[in-house]
C-alpha cells in the first residue's frame, strides 16, 4: 500500500515537473519558419490543396513511408506470432439475422466510402491512413456477421505487397527522374481537382489498399485465434 | 487558467496517468490500455503544440484565413498508426501469453529475473 | 550513384516481396533477406568509403532541410552504418544453415525490416524520422524477441515492449518540447538554434532523451528488460540485440547528446551512468547459471563501458568508445552465435552443462576461447588495442576514478569468462559431439579471422574511427554539412 | 710449495690432535662432576685409532658413505678462513665471517644426507631438530657477531683479531652483552646439553649417527674434534682476541671446559623448548648489544 | 633487426608447431625445437651488440630497444630456460597449444625486456600473462584461473600507471618524468612497482605462486619460476633506476619500505616453505623467498647490493630452473611430486639427485655455488648501510632454506625406497640434458662470480650507478673480502684430503636398506622408515599462531564479499515490470530535480 503511494506520489512529482517545463511552450502562437513555408508555398511546391497531406506525402514522406512499413510490421508480426495458434474454444454461436442481413448492405458501402476517404486525401480531410481503415472496418463488420466466412490469407499478402512495392518503386522514380526519393515526378495540374497533386492521390491510392489489407490482416489473424 | 495551460496540464496528466496505470495494474491488457493512454497524453502534446489560436484546418481552400501548424498534424497521424501497431503487437504476445498461462497476471511471469 | 535512400528501399523491396510470394512459394525468406541485406551491406559500404572523403546527404522530396526529411552519412554514421549492416549481414549468413524461428518467411521479413530501422536511426537527419525509424526498428525487435512463442520469450518481449515504449513516448514527448521551441525537426536546425532555447526545456528534453535511449542501449537503471529479451530470444536475435539494436540506440544517443542537445552536464551523466551499469552489469554476471544470461548481462556491461567512454568526449576517448563498441559487438555476436549452435545441437541452456564441450570439439572451443579473449581485452586480438586505448584515454583526462572502476569491473569480468573456459575446456567423457555446418561457422570464422587481423595489425582500422571521432566532436561542421551548404 | 703443503697438513694434524684431546678431557670432566672416573684424557685418540682399523662395516649407499667425507670437508675448509692464534692461514684474508658461516654449515649437511641415506627415521628425527635448532641459535650467533663488526667496520676475523691484540682491548669487554649472547648461542651450536637434542642419546640413539660405525664414525670423530676448535676459535677470535698459538689453545680449552661444565649440570629441552628459549633470552640480548653498539657509534 | 627476427621465428614456429602436430606429434616437436635452437642461437650472438627494431602498427608505434644491458642477459635467460623447457617437455603428454603458448611466451618475454615505449611494455607483459596461462592451463585449470587474476591484477596496476604517466608525459616513453611532483613519482612508483610485483611474486602479491607452480606442467613450472618471474624483477630494474632514477636513489624511505618488503618475503616465504608437503609448493615458496632477497637488494640501491640482487637473481634462474627440472624428472617417472609418496630414489635416479643436491647447495647459498656470493654481498651491504636487522631478517631467511632445502633432498632421494620404485630408471635424456647443463654455470659462476658481475658493472655504469671492486675471482668490499676461487681450491683439497682419509679406513660392505639399527627389532615395509610426514611437526608446533595469520584469508573474504556482492546487486533485477517503470521514473524524477531544481521555484 504505502508502495503504491509512493509510486503515486513519484509519477505525480515527474508529471509536475514535466508541466512546470512544457508551459513554455508558447500556446495557440504563430509558427516558425518550417511552418510557415509549408503554409505559404505548400500548395503551390505540391498541388495539393491539403497541406497536412502534402505533409504527409511529400514533405514527410519518407516518414510516411516509414509508417507503412510499421503498420507492415504489425501486420507481419502479428502473423508470425499468433502464427499455429489453437485455442480450444467454445463453439461458436452465428450471428444474428439481422447483423448478417445488414452487413450485406452496408459493407460495399463502407468499401465505397473508404475509397472516397483515400482517393480524396489531397483536397479534403482524410487520406489513405483513414481510408484504408474504414475499408478494413467493413471487414470487421463482415467478420462479425459471418463468423464461418474467410479472407483468402493470399488476396491479402498480394495486395499488401503489391502496393508496398509500388509505393517502393514511385518512390524510386522520384529518384531516378528527379534525383530524390518520393519527389513529385507527375505534374501538379490545379489545386483543388480531383486528378492533382502528382504523385500524392496515387500514393495515397496505395496506402489505402495497402492499409486496408494489413489491417483486415491483422483483424483476421486475432479472428482466427479464436477458432 | 489559459487554454495552454489546460491543454498540456491534460497532455502530462494523460501521460503519467498511463505509466502510472501501466506501473501499478497487473492485468496486462490494463497494462497496454495505460500504454494507449499515455500515447494519447503524448499525442495531445503534440498537437496542442501546433496549435494556432483561432486557426482552422490546414486545407486550402477559398476559405482560409488562418490555419494550424500542419506539422504536428502530421507527426500525430504517423505516431497514432504506430501506436496502433505496438498495441497490436503487445496484443498478440498477450494471447500468447495467455495461451501458455492461462492467466493475463502479469505477475505470473516473473520467472526470469536476477 | 549511390544513395542512402537505396538502403532502405531495397530492404523494403526485399520485406515487400517476401510477403508478395510468401503465400505461393514457401521458404525463400532466407534467400532474399540473405540477399537483400547483402546488396543493403554493399550500399554501406560504398557509402561508407565515400563519406571518407565527402559526407553524403540525401534529400527526399525534392525539397531541401529542413523542409523535407534528410538522410547523412558522415564517418560516424558511416563506422555505426558499416557495424550494422555486417553484423546484419553475418547473422542474415548464419541463419542461411541454421533453421529460422518459425514462421520462417515472416520471421525474416522482420529481420530485414529491423535492419533497415536501425541503419535508418543511423542515416536519418530529421528528429521525427528518427522515431518512426527507432519505433520500426522497436517493434521488429519485440517481434523477433517473443517470436519463439516460448514462455521466456514472450516474457522478455513483453517486458522489453512495455519499457521500451514508455521510453519511445518519452522521446515522443522530447521531440514535441523541441518542435514547440524551435519550429523544426531537422537534426542541425534544431543544433543550430540551441542557443535560443528556452535553457529549462532544452534540459528536460536532453534528460527525456537521454533516458529514452538509455532504455535501447541497456543503461542501469532502464535495462530491465535486457536481460530478459536476451535470454528469452532466439540466439541469432540475442547477437541481433548486441551487435545491432543497442548499437543503433547507442549511435541515437550519442548523435543526440553530442549533436542535438550539446549539454555540459552530458559528460558527468553518461560516465555516471556508464560506469554504474558497466559495474553492477559485471557483478550480476557473477553469479548467472546461464550462459545466455550471462553473456546478456556482460553485454549490457559493455554498453555501459562504451557509454562512459563516450562521456569523456574528447577525441581519443570517442575513437577508444567506437573501437570498444566494435570489438563488442563482433565478440558478443559471435558469442551468441556459438551458443546458437549449441543449442540447436544439443539443447543445452546451463552453463554446467557445457562441461567439455570445448575439449571434444576443437573448432567450437578455439572460436568460442577467440571471442572470449577478444572481449577481455587480450594481446594479439583485437580487443586488447581497443581496452588499451579506453585506459589511457580515460587516464588522459584524469579521471582516476573512472580507471580504477573500469579495472575492477573488467577483473570481474575476466573472473566469469576464463570460468566459462575453463568448462568448455574440462574433462568430461561424456560431452557430445557437435555438428557443425560450415556454412553456419563461416560468419564466426569471418569475425574471428578480423579480431586476429586487427590484432595484430590495428592500424588497418582506426583511421576510421579516428575520422568517425573527429566527425562527432566537431558538431558544428555537422550543421554546416546539413544546413549550411 | 711442498713445504707450505707440509705446514698446512701439520697444522690440520695438530688441531685434530687437539680437538680429540678436548673432546677426551671434556669426557673426563665430567665423569668427574657426576662423581664417576671416566675415561682417560686420550680415550677419543684410540676410539679413533680403532674405529678406523675396523673392516667390514655396513654402508647404505654411495651418499651414506660420502656424508662423513663430506661432514670432515665441511670443518677443514673452515678451519682454513679461521686464524688459529698467531698462525693466520693464508685464505682468512680471502674470506670473511659470513664465508666462514656458510662454509659451517657444510660439515652438518654433509652428515645430513650421509644419515638421510640410513634410512633410519632416528637419523632424520636428529637432522631435523638440528635443522630447527639452527633457526634458533644461528640468529643469536649472528647478531652478537655483528656489535664488533660494526664497532670495527670490518667483518674479516683476520682484522677483528689484529685490533684487539692487545688485552684490553678484547671485545668481550666493550660488548659483554653481545658476547654473552653469542656464548649461548656457540652452547647451541656445539649441542651441549641442554641444547643435545640433535644427539640425544637416550632418545633417538645418538640422531645421526645412528647408522654409523667403523671408519665413517671415525670420520664423524674428525669432524666433531676440529668442530670443536673451529667454533670455540672462531668466538676466541672474535671477542677473546686471538692470541699466539698457545694462548689461542688456552683461550679456547677454557671456553670449551666451561661450555662442557655447564653442559654435565644441564638436562635436555625439548626441542620446541629450545627453539623458544633462544627467540625468546637470547634474542633479546644480542638484540639489547646491537642497540648499544647503534647508540655509542 | 635481429631481435625483430628472434620474434618472427618464435612467432611463426609456434603457428607451426600447432599446425605441425595437427599432423604428427614428432613434426610438431621437430618444429619446435628447430625454432627454439634458432632463437637461442640467435640471441646468444647478440651479446655486447646494441640491437633493437620499431615497428609502426598503426595506432602506436612499438620500440624494441636493448637500452639496458641486463636486456640481453635476461633475455639470454629467457632463451636458454625456454629451450630447456621445450626440450624436456618433449617427453611430457601435452595439447598442441602447449608448444604455441611457450614460444609466444618466450617471444613476449624477449619483447618486454627490449620494450623502449610503455605500449611495447603492457603489450608484451600481458602476453607474457596470457600465454603463461595457457602453459598452467595446460596442467591445471583452477590454478591457471587463479594466475591468471593476480597476474591481471598486476597488469592492471600498470596500465593505470601507463595512463597516469601519459596524461603527465604526453609521452609514451618510460622515461620522461622528470618534470613530475614528488607525490605524482611516488603514485605512479608504487603503482608500477605493484604491478611488477604480482610478476616477481612480492608478498602480498604471491598468493598465485603456490597453485600456479604446483599444478603447471613440470617442465614449465621450471620455466615460470626461472624466466618468467624474472620479468617482474626486470621491471623493478626499469623504474628503479631507469625511469625513476633520479627520484628513487634519493628516496631513502621508499627504499628501506621496499627492501624490508623483500625481506619479510624472504622469511615468510622460508618458513611456509618448511611446512609444505608437495615438493612444487616448497620450491614455489622458496622462489618467492629467493626472490624477496633480489628485492632486498636492489631496493636498497647502493652499487653493492644492486650487484647482490642481480647476481642472486642470476643464480636463482639457474638453481631454481635446475630443482625444478629435477623435479620434473622425478614427477615423469613417479608421477607424484608429493614428497611423502616418494623416497631412495638416490640409487634409481643419481643423475636428478645430484642436479638436486647442487640445487639446494646453491639454494641455501653454501659456497662455492652460485648461490653464495649474491647473499654474500647481500649482508656485506646491508651491514654497510647500518640495516641491521634487515640483515637478521635474510639471515633467518637463509636459514629457514637450509631447513626446507633438506627436508626436500632427505624426503624424495634418501630413506627408503618404496618397493613400488624398484623397477625405476633414470629420467630419459631429455630431463637430463638441462640437469647437466645447468650444473655448469652453477658451479662455475659459483668460483668465477666476476663473469656475472663484470655484465653487472656495464648496468651499473650505464645508469651511473657507482661501481664495486671485484676481479674474475673475488670481490672486496669495505667490510670484507670473499675468494671465490680459493673457496673453491680449499674445498677440493679439503675434500681430497678427507678422502684419503676415508679410504685409509677398512672396507665396507653393501647391506639392505632396512638392515639397520632397530633395538634388535627385523624391520620391512610395514615400518614407516621414511620420515616425511610432518617433517618440522615441532617447528609448526612453536609458529601455530603465527601460521593462521595468512593473507590468505584475507583475499578469501574479499572473493567472497565480491560474490555476495554480485548476488546481491543482481536482484535489482526483480522480473518485475513495475518495478522497472519505477526506476525510470524515479531515476527520471532524480535527473530533474538535480539539475533543473530551479524549475520548481
Amino acid at each position: 500500500m504505502i508502495k503504491k503511494v509512493l509510486i503515486i506520489l513519484l509519477f505525480v512529482l515527474l508529471g509536475l515537473s514535466l508541466y512546470s517545463v512544457v508551459k513554455y511552450n508558447t500556446f495557440g502562437e504563430d509558427k516558425t519558419v518550417v511552418a510557415r513555408h509549408y503554409i505559404d508555398y505548400g500548395m503551390k511546391e505540391t498541388g495539393s490543396q491539403n497541406i497536412v497531406t502534402a505533409v504527409v506525402v511529400l514533405y514527410r514522406g519518407f516518414d510516411t513511408l516509414g509508417e507503412v512499413t510499421v503498420l507492415f510490421l504489425a501486420a507481419t508480426a502479428l502473423g508470425a506470432l499468433l502464427h499455429g495458434l489453437r485455442f480450444k474454444s467454445k463453439e461458436k454461436e452465428p450471428s444474428s439475422l439481422i447483423v448478417s442481413t445488414a452487413a450485406r448492405y452496408i459493407f460495399p458501402l463502407i468499401i465505397l466510402f473508404g475509397t472516397y476517404v483515400f482517393v480524396h486525401g489531397h483536397l479534403t480531410p482524410g487520406g489513405g491512413f483513414p481510408g484504408g481503415v474504414i475499408i478494413a472496418s467493413a471487414f470487421l463488420l463482415l467478420f462479425l456477421a459471418y463468423t464461418q466466412k474467410e479472407v483468402s490469407e493470399k488476396t491479402l499478402s498480394l495486395t499488401e505487397g503489391t502496393a508496398g512495392i509500388l509505393y517502393v518503386i514511385t518512390g524510386l522514380l522520384g529518384l531516378v527522374m528527379l534525383n530524390s526519393f518520393l519527389a513529385n515526378f507527375l505534374p501538379k495540374g490545379i489545386p483543388g481537382k480531383l486528378l492533382s497533386a502528382g504523385i500524392i492521390p496515387l500514393i495515397y491510392i496505395l496506402i489505402g489498399f495497402k492499409v486496408g489489407a494489413e489491417m483486415t490482416g491483422v483483424l483476421r489473424n486475432l479472428k482466427e485465434e479464436e477458432k | 487558467m489559459n487554454g495552454g495551460a489546460m491543454f498540456y496540464g491534460a497532455a502530462i496528466a494523460l501521460i503519467i496517468g498511463g505509466i502510472m496505470i501501466a506501473a501499478t495494474k497487473r492485468n496486462l491488457i490494463k497494462i497496454i490500455i495505460g500504454l494507449n493512454i499515455m500515447e494519447t497524453g503524448v499525442n495531445l502534446l503534440l498537437i496542442t503544440t501546433g496549435y494556432i489560436s483561432g486557426g482552422t484546418a490546414p486545407i486550402m481552400n477559398k476559405t482560409w484565413t488562418k490555419v494550424v501548424d500542419p506539422i504536428p498534424q502530421a507527426l500525430v497521424l504517423t505516431a497514432i498508426v504506430i501506436g496502433v501497431a505496438v498495441t497490436a503487437m503487445a496484443l498478440s504476445i498477450v494471447v500468447r501469453i495467455y495461451e501458455k498461462n492461462n492467466s493475463l497476471d502479469i505477475r505470473k511471469i516473473k520467472e526470469m529475473r536476477w | 550513384m549511390v544513395n542512402p535512400i537505396l538502403i532502405i528501399a531495397i530492404s523494403l523491396f526485399g520485406a515487400f516481396f517476401i510477403a508478395l510470394i510468401s503465400p505461393f512459394v514457401k521458404r525463400t525468406g532466407k534467400i532474399i533477406a540473405f540477399l537483400t541485406i547483402g546488396f543493403d551491406l554493399y550500399i554501406g559500404a560504398s557509402l561508407a568509403l565515400k563519406s571518407l572523403r565527402t559526407p553524403v546527404i540525401a534529400y527526399t522530396a525534392g525539397f531541401k532541410p529542413p523542409f523535407s526529411i534528410n538522410l547523412v552519412v558522415e564517418p560516424f554514421s558511416a563506422v555505426f552504418l558499416l557495424i550494422v549492416l555486417t553484423i546484419g549481414f553475418l547473422i542474415s549468413l548464419y541463419y542461411l544453415a541454421h533453421p529460422g524461428e518459425e514462421p520462417e518467411d515472416k520471421f525474416f521479413t522482420l529481420l530485414i525490416l529491423n535492419l533497415m530501422g536501425a541503419s535508418g536511426i543511423i542515416m536519418t537527419g530529421d528528429l521525427f524520422n528518427l522515431f518512426v525509424f527507432f519505433e520500426i526498428t522497436a517493434i521488429s525487435s519485440y517481434a523477433l524477441v517473443s517470436i519463439r512463442k516460448q514462455k521466456a520469450s514472450l516474457e522478455g518481449g513483453i517486458k522489453y515492449l512495455i519499457i521500451s515504449s514508455i521510453g519511445s513516448s518519452l522521446f515522443l514527448v522530447a521531440i514535441a518540447l523541441l518542435y514547440g521551441q524551435t519550429g523544426t525537426l531537422n537534426i542541425a536546425d534544431i543544433a543550430a538554434k540551441l542557443p535560443f532555447i528556452n535553457k529549462s526545456v532544452a534540459l528536460v528534453a536532453f534528460l527525456l532523451i537521454l533516458v529514452a535511449f538509455f532504455v535501447e542501449s541497456e543503461i542501469f537503471p532502464f535495462n530491465g528488460w535486457a536481460p530478459d529479451a536476451y535470454q528469452g530470444a532466439g540466439e541469432g536475435i540475442s547477437a541481433l540485440l548486441a551487435g545491432v539494436i543497442s548499437k543503433a540506440g547507442l549511435y541515437a544517443l550519442i548523435r543526440l547528446t553530442f549533436t542535438l542537445l550539446d549539454l555540459p552536464l552530458r559528460s558527468k551523466l553518461l560516465i555516471v551512468f556508464g560506469i554504474m551499469t558497466f559495474l553492477i552489469a559485471e557483478l550480476s554476471a557473477l553469479k548467472q547459471k546461464r550462459v545466455k544470461r550471462m553473456l546478456a548481462y556482460s553485454s549490457i556491461g559493455q554498453m555501459g563501458l562504451v557509454v562512459a567512454i563516450f562521456g569523456i568526449g574528447t577525441i581519443p576517448a570517442l575513437k577508444a568508445a567506437i573501437f570498444q563498441g566494435v570489438n563488442h559487438a563482433v565478440s558478443k555476436v559471435a558469442l551468441f552465435l556459438l551458443v546458437g549452435m549449441v543449442i540447436k545441437n544439443l539443447g543445452i541452456y546451463k552453463l554446467d552443462d557445457y562441461k567439455g564441450l570445448g575439449r571434444k570439439n576443437p573448432l567450437l572451443g578455439l572460436l568460442f576461447s577467440l571471442a572470449i579473449l577478444n572481449l577481455l581485452g587480450f594481446p594479439l586480438f583485437a580487443g586488447f588495442w581497443s581496452k588499451l586505448s579506453i585506459l589511457l584515454s580515460t587516464g588522459k583526462q584524469g579521471l582516476y576514478l573512472l580507471l580504477s572502476l573500469i579495472l575492477t569491473g573488467a577483473i570481474v569480468e575476466v573472473y566469469y569468462y576464463v570460468r566459462f573456459m575453463k568448462i568448455l575446456y574440462e574433462r568430461n567423457e561424456e560431452a557430445s559431439h557437435l555438428e557443425i555446418h560450415l556454412l553456419e561457422a563461416m560468419p564466426i570464422i569471418a569475425m574471428a579471422a578480423f579480431i586476429i587481423i586487427i590484432g595484430v595489425n590495428p592500424g588497418l582500422i582506426t583511421p576510421l574511427f579516428e575520422k568517425a571521432s573527429e566527425a562527432i566532436f566537431m558538431k558544428f561542421s555537422y550543421i554546416n554539412l546539413v544546413i549550411g551548404g | 710449495m711442498v713445504l707450505k703443503i707440509i705446514e698446512y697438513l701439520g697444522i690440520v694434524f695438530g688441531v685434530i690432535i687437539l680437538g680429540l684431546l678436548y673432546g677426551g678431557i671434556a669426557r673426563k670432566v665430567i665423569a668427574r662432576i657426576h662423581r664417576r672416573y671416566g675415561p682417560p684424557f686420550y680415550q677419543n685418540i684410540l676410539d679413533v685409532l680403532k674405529l678406523f682399523a675396523k673392516s667390514n662395516e655396513a654402508s647404505h649407499g654411495v651418499m651414506f658413505n660420502l656424508g662423513p667425507v663430506i661432514a670432515f670437508t665441511g670443518v677443514l675448509v673452515s678451519l682454513f678462513f679461521i686464524p688459529l692464534g698467531s698462525f693466520r692461514p693464508l685464505f682468512s684474508f680471502e674470506g670473511d665471517i659470513f664465508v666462514v658461516f656458510y662454509l659451517l654449515v657444510v660439515a652438518p649437511l654433509g652428515m645430513a644426507l650421509g644419515a638421510g641415506e640410513g634410512a633410519n627415521p632416528n637419523a632424520t628425527i636428529g637432522i631435523a631438530r638440528g635443522l630447527t635448532l639452527m633457526l634458533g641459535y644461528e640468529l643469536v650467533f649472528f647478531l652478537s657477531v655483528l656489535a664488533p663488526m660494526i664497532h670495527h667496520r670490518t667483518a674479516s676475523i683476520a682484522t677483528l683479531v689484529t685490533v684487539q691484540s692487545a688485552f684490553p682491548h678484547w671485545n668481550v669487554f666493550p660488548f659483554f652483552i653481545s658476547a654473552f649472547a653469542g656464548l649461548i648461542a656457540l652452547h647451541g651450536m656445539m649441542g651441549e646439553k641442554p641444547f643435545d637434542q640433535v644427539i640425544a642419546p637416550h632418545e633417538i640413539a645418538s640422531g645421526p649417527m645412528v647408522e654409523y660405525s667403523g671408519k665413517f664414525l671415525g670420520l664423524l670423530q674428525l669432524y666433531h674434534a676440529v668442530g670443536i676448535i673451529v667454533e670455540t676459535g672462531l668466538v676466541v677470535d672474535i671477542f677473546f682476541g686471538g692470541g699466539n698459538w698457545l694462548t689461542f689453545i688456552l683461550k679456547t680449552f677454557f671456553l670449551f671446559i666451561t661450555l662442557v661444565i655447564i653442559n654435565a649440570v644441564m638436562p635436555r629441552f625439548r626441542i620446541g623448548q629450545a627453539v623458544k628459549f633462544y627467540w625468546k633470552y637470547p634474542l633479546v640480548i644480542s638484540l639489547i648489544g646491537l642497540l648499544i653498539v647503534a647508540i655509542w657509534r | 633487426m635481429t631481435l625483430f627476427y628472434i620474434l618472427l621465428i618464435l612467432f611463426v614456429g609456434g603457428i607451426l608447431t600447432y599446425l605441425g602436430a595437427k599432423i604428427s606429434k614428432h613434426l610438431g616437436h621437430a618444429i619446435a625445437f628447430t625454432s627454439s635452437t634458432l632463437s637461442l642461437y640467435f640471441h646468444s650472438i647478440l651479446y655486447g651488440k646494441l640491437y633493437g627494431f620499431t615497428i609502426d602498427i598503426g595506432l602506436f608505434k612499438l620500440h624494441a630497444v636493448a637500452f639496458s644491458p641486463l636486456s640481453w642477459l635476461i633475455g639470454e635467460i629467457v632463451v636458454v630456460i625456454g629451450f630447456l623447457s621445450i626440450l624436456a617437455s618433449f617427453k611430457e603428454k601435452h595439447s598442441d597449444f602447449y608448444y604455441l603458448s611457450v614460444q609466444f611466451l618466450l617471444a613476449g618475454m624477449l619483447l618486454f625486456v627490449n620494450a623502449y615505449d610503455s605500449i611495447t611494455l603492457f603489450l608484451s607483459l600481458e602476453l607474457v600473462t596470457l600465454f603463461s596461462f595457457f602453459g598452467i592451463w595446460d596442467g591445471r585449470k583452477e590454478s591457471a584461473v587463479k594466475y591468471l587474476i593476480w597476474n591481471l591484477l598486476g597488469a592492471y596496476f600498470i596500465v593505470a600507471a601507463i595512463a597516469i604517466l601519459y596524461r603527465f608525459t604526453g609521452s609514451y616513453f618510460m622515461n620522461e618524468v622528470h618534470y613530475l611532483g614528488k607525490a605524482q613519482k611516488l603514485v605512479l612508483f608504487l603503482l608500477l612497482f605493484a604491478g611488477f610485483a604480482v610478476k616477481s611474486a612480492l608478498m602480498p602479491f604471491h598468493v598465485w605462486v603456490k597453485d600456479a607452480y604446483r599444478d603447471s606442467p613440470h617442465s614449465f613450472t621450471a620455466l615460470l619460476s626461472g624466466a618468467v618471474s624474472k620479468i617482474g624483477i626486470f621491471g623493478y630494474f626499469l623504474i628503479m633506476f631507469y625511469t625513476f632514477a633520479k627520484f628513487f636513489i634519493g628516496a631513502k624511505y621508499l627504499q628501506l619500505t621496499l627492501a624490508w618488503l623483500g625481506g619479510i618475503t624472504a622469511l615468510f616465504a622460508g618458513i611456509y616453505a618448511t611446512t609444505k608437503d608437495d615438493s612444487k609448493e616448497l620450491l614455489a615458496y622458496s622462489s618467492i623467498s629467493q626472490l624477496g632477497y633480489v628485492v632486498a637488494g636492489i631496493a636498497l640501491a647502493t652499487p653493492l647490493s644492486i650487484s647482490a640482487g642481480a647476481f642472486q637473481f642470476v643464480g636463482h634462474a639457474i638453481f631454481e630452473t635446475l630443482l625444478f627440472f629435477t623435479i620434473a624428472s622425478v614427477a615423469y617417472r613417479t608421477g607424484t611430486t608429493r614428497m611423502t609418496e616418494l623416497g631412495g630414489l638416490i640409487k634409481k635416479m643419481p643423475v636428478s639427485f645430484i642436479g638436486l643436491l647442487f640445487g639446494i647447495i646453491a639454494l641455501s647459498g653454501i659456497p662455492p655455488t652460485v648461490g653464495f656470493p649474491g647473499k654474500w654481498m647481500l649482508y656485506e651491504s646491508f651491514i654497510i648501510e647500518g640495516r641491521i636487522l634487515l640483515a637478521a631478517v635474510i639471515f633467518t631467511a637463509s636459514i629457514t632454506a637450509f631447513l626446507y632445502s633438506f627436508r626436500l633432498v632427505y624426503s624424495i632421494f634418501l630413506g627408503p625406497l618404496p618397493s613400488k620404485y624398484e623397477d625405476l630408471k633414470e629420467a630419459p635424456f631429455n630431463f637430463t640434458f638441462p640437469i647437466i647443463v645447468l650444473l655448469i654455470p652453477l658451479l662455475l659462476f659459483g668460483v668465477q662470480p666476476g663473469i656475472v658481475l663484470y655484465y653487472i658493472d656495464r648496468f651499473l655504469s650505464i645508469f651511473g650507478i657507482g661501481k664495486i671492486e671485484h676481479s674474475y675471482s673475488y670481490i672486496v668490499t669495505s667490510l670484507g673480502k670473499f675468494n671465490a676461487l680459493y673457496v673453491g681450491i680449499v674445498f677440493a683439497a679439503a675434500f681430497v684430503f678427507a678422502f684419503i682419509v676415508y679410504l685409509l679406513g677398512g672396507r665396507t660392505r653393501k647391506v639392505h636398506q632396512f638392515d639397520n639399527f632397530t633395538a634388535g627389532e627385523v624391520v620391512d615395509e610395514s615400518y614407516k622408515l621414511h620420515y616425511v610426514d610432518d617433517f618440522y611437526l615441532f617447528l609448526e608446533r612453536e609458529i601455530k599462531g603465527f601460521l593462521k595469520l595468512r593473507i590468505e584469508s584475507l583475499y578469501d573474504w574479499l572473493s567472497k564479499f565480491v560474490d555476495g556482492l554480485g548476488d546481491a546487486v543482481r536482484r535489482v533485477y526483480s522480473g518485475s515490470h513495475g518495478d522497472y517503470i519505477v526506476y525510470l521514473g524515479f531515476t527520471l524524477l532524480l535527473l530533474i530535480l538535480i539539475y533543473g531544481g530551479k524549475l520548481w521555484f
